[in-house]
């Protein structure tokens, strides 16, 4: 098993307790994942480890895909909880080359949250999902009372359909693959930093969230062998990239000059002490193809506005160990590791 | 953990303390650490604290030097 | 990013990597100890050992302030945080350190401690007042950089009466452990440890000045260069070091003139002067016990010491007993020759000081070089 | 507008806050859903106010539903939040008269909840899984901050096809039509109360939290044209009856003699002043067929375990107030009225 | 359940509603008061309109304590609550009920006050036990049924020695409040307002005897039916009030005997009388301000009377302008004669003392009756 | 409000508490308004305590009247 490699010591169910870091996105929910739920529910679909299950419905090829936002706080520059529950799941079904067609939507209010603020978010995700085409199709709504929520969390499941011939999975990163990016990294845990009372900063950063599926769609109608398709929202392209390279059993190997960034991201990562590649997005996708292809990708992704910045960063390599590395700017090489622990709280 | 960035002042605020800018983003930072402070200099800022101005004269003495240093056409490899 | 970008110029970083080759071609090979953390961050993070020869060779020391915190005093911050009522508040670098029995403060916090993590002694001070019916301690930790701020907020406190505000010391200072590893046998010993140079602190220097370092050059004939911490910065010191070295001097250099004076900060020094005595020794995780190698607040700030507010276990927690910190901090060992790098101990789970925070030696080794444990 | 007539005063989106009557399943959150979301997100599919979707896919005919647990305690007789979880959105889903097929499931989680409790609910809700045939295929993980939370949320979706032929709908009751109850009412919710901690009082009764699809199957079997199906869970019997006879525009005729009950149920109400016919369910559904097709569905109904003590509990009648009215086993006349604010805290 | 099933047994109903038809067929009509809430709540939730001929008419009256308690008591008990320490627990009922600005303290505490439900008066003492540190006041509201339980509390929390436990009271008294009925001019004189008997109160007679009516029978001339809140039992009151009405007699009589005697409970009763003092005047939303119809606590109890130890608005605020309330539960009207019933006002948003509980003229009308408005 | 069952006392607790039993449901309840009640007897529960006992022979009474008054055959139905 690798599992044994990824995971220092086995989870301690017996004694344990969830903290902060089983909800980062990085080594430690991955563990919990895997050693917990996929543990317990373990069936072939699940087994594939993708952000979403594709399964033969009765007819026709579609994916289901699930993602509770719990973004603290409900508003940020760019974006609020509603607009990013919408961008979140489409862009987990568009990250399977698919067309995404419903949303449904579960809210968990906290008792006392004002009905105004409910109606604002509510709004912007109509908004949102008008924008991106997609109907929210059902929904739920329960109330905790004050001190057991946060004032809204919103649980939303994307279905869509993928096109005949496409099919982007994390297990397919090939060595000789190109990796893309779809353009800056770190936007939205930027954006949501700096309005974190114990943090805050002044900064123009506003979060990147979006819906992708419009960019994915130019992308596998240029190119509908794309190997790999993922947003690195959580734990950022770092884990990302780690875990494909683990689904894989592949290494990478990125140039850092490569990587698309904001000076504004760079400057406020430099104040906190964090590394950029580890900040969360949400309007942004890592494409891997087979090299001959990688032009032919970039040229589409560029041509959609949400793919203007988009590059080639890097590509597969075979390597035992999986380790992703990078070419330093300053021209050295080093490990990009797993995010370890937390970065920072509730980002999405 | 001794994490430091040299940002510029581009404003004082009051209690000792003034707005720095490093690279467009802006901080508020205590100069309760340093004197004479004005805007346009730069500092050294730490958990939230200025702990020196930073020299613009050293600094680009410095940059020189590794221009030089680095620049110097090191016969054997330039062939 | 001005005075950060220009440092990190990778087209400059070539031209005095082929300096240090050039002028490092001696036959010899140099054995250069950067002490700060930062350095070592900045030498995984940069991939400064790619663009060293073979016969450079760099070795990471103590100075990580949360790597050398004795398990001990976790275990009384811990306590501290237990407490009914309290509020303890610390940097974010401290929150993951495990005690005993893989307890950390984030752990703590968990379980219902109400723990914050603060980016400034400001914001704990803030907390005191906003809280006034809770006990608002500040876990204080770092060199001679940070210990300024902490002086700072126990000023303020005493000058705004708060009552509810008490500082739980651990800053160290430098030099002593700068001595603490000069006068360890196997760097006294010649023959044993070969040590050509020392990377001297960035930022503890803005504050001290390069003058405390004058008896490592003095007393034990090393050479010292105080470097700060972008790459550049790191790669020129080398260069600094290995023509100190090729020339026999040993001299204490200045390449980061750009924030550090001789004298450094006076208003920082006289304050803590002013603020804390030093303690006759101090426990450094890794290290062991050093002389005059710690501060605790002054009698007149009693009332605002949490060692003497609140009751805690003060036991010494011994590492785990294959931990080669010790070895690797003198440069006698590398990480990938403790049996536990990578299998027992990781990031995640550490065993040792110096796979703590991310500026260990074994951490930033594991985070960013162990690919090179594998070519 | 029918709405003017259901609410009294228009919901205060400027002023108003959300209090637990937004959440307890009867009219303030029919009106928060009526005036909020549904407004915000209107379609054609949300507008037909059932509690899933059926929607004709890229081929054949699906549903996809979505609800949140925040059940407490997350333990209690007769199952758990995992179990309640499943059985939840499998009976969501099969209130279409769909064979469930996949499910998805996000968790909500606290900082501070011990993995071995999370295990435990874990299993059981994988187990719930199993026992339904349903596959959880995707999932998602947060972690919310000691004090943001209440242990575990749970929000699961469930996708499922409908037999051709099978059209089961909220607006399809028509005067003439029987409606029948699956079993006893009340069970679940009298079983949380009894385990909260200001309520305790001491009783056998279980929880009857259970997937029902096995039951609708045979029920479908044998009438493929049935009108309605419902689970009856927040705001009980009543109000499940209420939000039919709105959708329908029509009225109903109940007896109560006829409603099946447990006599510890009846005692625990009577003990807390409660209506058990506002009490929740969680393995029990309402069914509204022709009167010509009551016989065969109650005996296809009574042949599943799960519908053993099926009933024909009343008639849909024309009404233009739409009242559920109830012949009481005392010989009188009653309104069975919406539930009015909230009855209990947190039962599903 | 015992003494619960044999009580609404349908067979039975038919036959009483069957000697009723018979015995009212005199030509003539008969007005019946029932005066508790739990009359109210039994006729309309079993349905007993239906059961009884068109010439005998079931008046709600005022003996829902939820409904009559003042809405300026409501906004006192919401200052209470939002004063910081301050817990405050009451019964079920009260929660929802809107005072000024349609704030209810189920408002109150979605908007962060800490106001929990109990089921018993024991419950808030041991949330007083358990929060030393918080101020626990206990919302008291109810008839002589519910007093003496408060009364018990009282002097529970006083043999404890507990600080931190205070009861807000507004326990009223039933013969007060059937007094102020009777001395309206509608019933006085007979012309405007026929009222032919009283339904007379189940539980508080348990607590008070059956005793304390004699005045209605004796000063008023009204025959009064003591009587259980099963629906039989109140049928058979029925039964048994036309009787008196077609005999022309005025007596207490007593259905309830299974649980009510003639002294009550004077354990009970002494327990009040040692605990409270009356009270010169308490102001019944709907009815106004009656005489000698509230109590206190007495001048030894001092340390646990919330009026005195919390500041609090104490205004009085009258109700919609238009609520026919007064009216209603004197009779002269009935619920579908005001204006705002089902329209403006509705249980989710009462506007007049008798839509406030479920067991309020208006209210029970509404959500159990109202389709007889239309049919 | 004034909300009360009447339930059997099936065990007597420390503290004048006692356990009552309603239908097969079981709940504590405060016997501190009551005297002399004993397991067995019948009470009236309001609020978490018993008001008074049932009186099983009056209740008994009281049906055999209701029996008799809604037995009686009414002649002119009856036909
Ligand atoms: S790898 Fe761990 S155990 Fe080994 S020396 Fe480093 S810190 Fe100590
Ligand atoms: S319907 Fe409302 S306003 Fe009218 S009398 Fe009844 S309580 Fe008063
Ligand atoms: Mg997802
Ligand atoms: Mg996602
Ligand atoms: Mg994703
Ligand atoms: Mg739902
Ligand atoms: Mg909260
Ligand atoms: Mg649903
Ligand atoms: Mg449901
Ligand atoms: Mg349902
Ligand atoms: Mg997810
Ligand atoms: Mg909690």
């Amino acid at each position: 098993m690798t599992d044994r490699r990824l995971f220092t010591r086995k989870l301690d169910l017996a004694r344990g307790a969830v903290d902060m870091s089983h909800g980062s996105g990085g080594k430690a929910m991955a563990q919990l994942v895997r050693e917990l739920f996929a543990a317990a529910f373990a069936n072939p679909l699940l087994d594939q480890g993708n952000d979403q299950a594709a399964f033969d419905p009765p007819a026709g090829r579609m994916v289901v895909t699930t993602d509770g936002f719990v973004v603290s706080p409900l508003f940020f520059p760019g974006g609020d909880i509603g607009s990013l529950a919408v961008h979140g799941t489409v862009n987990d079904v568009a990250m399977a080359g698919a067309v995404p067609l419903y949303l449904t939507a579960g809210f968990i209010l906290e008792e006392g949250f004002p009905l105004a603020d409910l109606k604002r978010l509510v709004d912007s995700m109509a908004q949102a999902a008008r924008e991106a085409g997609v109907s929210i199709v059902t929904g739920d709504t329960k109330v905790v009372e004050r001190g057991k929520g946060d004032g809204v969390f919103i649980t939303t499941t994307g279905i869509g359909v993928v096109p005949p011939g496409v099919a982007p999975s994390g297990e397919r990163a090939r060595p000789g693959d190109a990796i893309l990016v779809s353009g800056t990294m770190g936007d939205h845990g930027v954006a949501i930093m700096s309005t974190r009372e114990n943090l805050s900063f002044e900064t123009d950063i506003r979060s990147d969230s979006a819906a992708l599926h419009g960019l994915v769609a130019g992308m596998v109608g240029a190119v509908p062998d794309v190997h790999v398709l993922r947003d690195p929202t959580r734990g950022g392209l770092a884990t990302t990239l780690n875990e494909i390279a683990h689904q894989s059993g592949v290494g990478m190997l990125l140039r850092e000059a490569a990587i698309p960034l904001k000076a504004e991201v760079a400057a406020a990562c430099e104040l906190l002490g964090l590394d950029p590649l580890y900040v969360a997005n949400e309007g942004k996708l890592i494409a891997i193809c087979a090299a001959e292809d990688a032009d032919r990708l970039l040229a589409a992704m560029r041509s959609h506005p949400l793919g203007a910045e988009a590059a080639v960063i890097g590509a597969v390599v075979e390597d035992s160990h999986r380790f992703v590395q990078m070419e330093t700017r300053f021209g050295g090489k080093r490990i990009v590791d797993w995010l370890s622990g937390e970065q920072l709280p509730r980002i999405c | 953990m001794c994490l430091a960035v040299p940002a510029r002042v581009i404003e004082l605020l009051e209690d000792d303390r003034a707005t720095v800018s490093l690279g467009g983003v802006k901080v508020a930072c205590s100069l309760a650490l340093v004197e004479g402070v004005t805007v346009g200099d730069y500092v050294i800022v730490h958990v939230g604290y200025a702990l020196s101005r930073l020299d613009p004269e050293e600094a680009e003495r410095t940059l020189v030097l590794l221009a030089e240093t680095g620049t110097v056409p090191p016969a054997s490899d330039a062939a | 990013m001005k005075y950060v970008d220009e440092f990190r110029d990778a087209a400059l970083a070539r031209g005095i990597a082929a300096a240090i080759a050039r002028e490092a071609a001696t036959g010899r090979t140099y054995h250069l100890m950067e002490f700060c953390g930062g350095h070592t961050h900045a030498v995984s993070r940069y991939g400064i050992p790619d663009l060293l020869p073979d016969t450079v060779r760099m070795i990471h020391g103590p100075g990580c302030p949360v790597c050398v915190l004795p398990v001990g005093r976790i275990d009384d911050a811990i306590a501290i945080a237990r407490q009914p009522g309290v509020i303890l508040c610390t940097y974010g670098d401290v929150l993951r350190v495990p005690g005993s029995g893989r307890v950390s403060l984030l752990k703590a916090k968990a379980e219902g401690a109400d723990v914050r993590m603060v980016l400034s002694t400001m914001d704990a001070l803030r907390i005191a007042e906003d809280n006034p019916d809770r006990d608002v301690v500040f876990l204080a930790i770092g060199f001679e950089t940070t210990t300024p701020p902490t002086a700072v907020a126990v000023h303020a406190a005493k000058a705004k009466g708060l009552r509810n505000f008490s500082v739980f010391c651990n800053h160290v200072l430098t030099p002593a452990a700068i001595r603490g590893i000069m006068d360890s046998p196997e760097v006294r010993e010649m023959g044993t440890l070969p040590l050509d140079g020392i990377v001297g602190p960035a930022h503890v220097s803005v504050v001290i000045g390069s003058r405390p370092y004058g008896f490592v050059a003095e007393t034990y004939r090393k050479p010292v260069v105080i470097a700060g911490f972008e790459p550049l910065d790191v790669l020129q010191a080398i260069l600094m070091l290995i023509r100190q070295a090729n020339e026999g001097r040993a001299a204490v250099e200045n390449q980061f003139t750009r924030a550090v004076t001789p004298d450094g900060n006076q208003k920082a020094q006289r304050l803590v002067a002013d603020t804390f005595d030093v303690r006759p020794s101090f426990e450094w995780r890794g290290l062991g016990s050093l002389p005059d190698s710690g501060l605790r607040l002054k009698e007149a700030f009693a009332a605002f010491d949490a060692e003497r507010r609140f009751a805690m276990p003060g036991r010494a927690v011994p590492d785990h007993k294959g931990c080669e910190c010790g070895d690797i901090l003198r440069g006698v060992k590398k990480p990938s020759d403790c049996r536990l790098f990578g299998t027992v101990c990781t990031p995640e789970n550490p065993m040792g000081s110096c796979m703590v925070s991310a500026e260990g030696g074994c951490a930033a080794h594991y985070t960013y070089g162990r690919f090179r444990d594998h070519r």
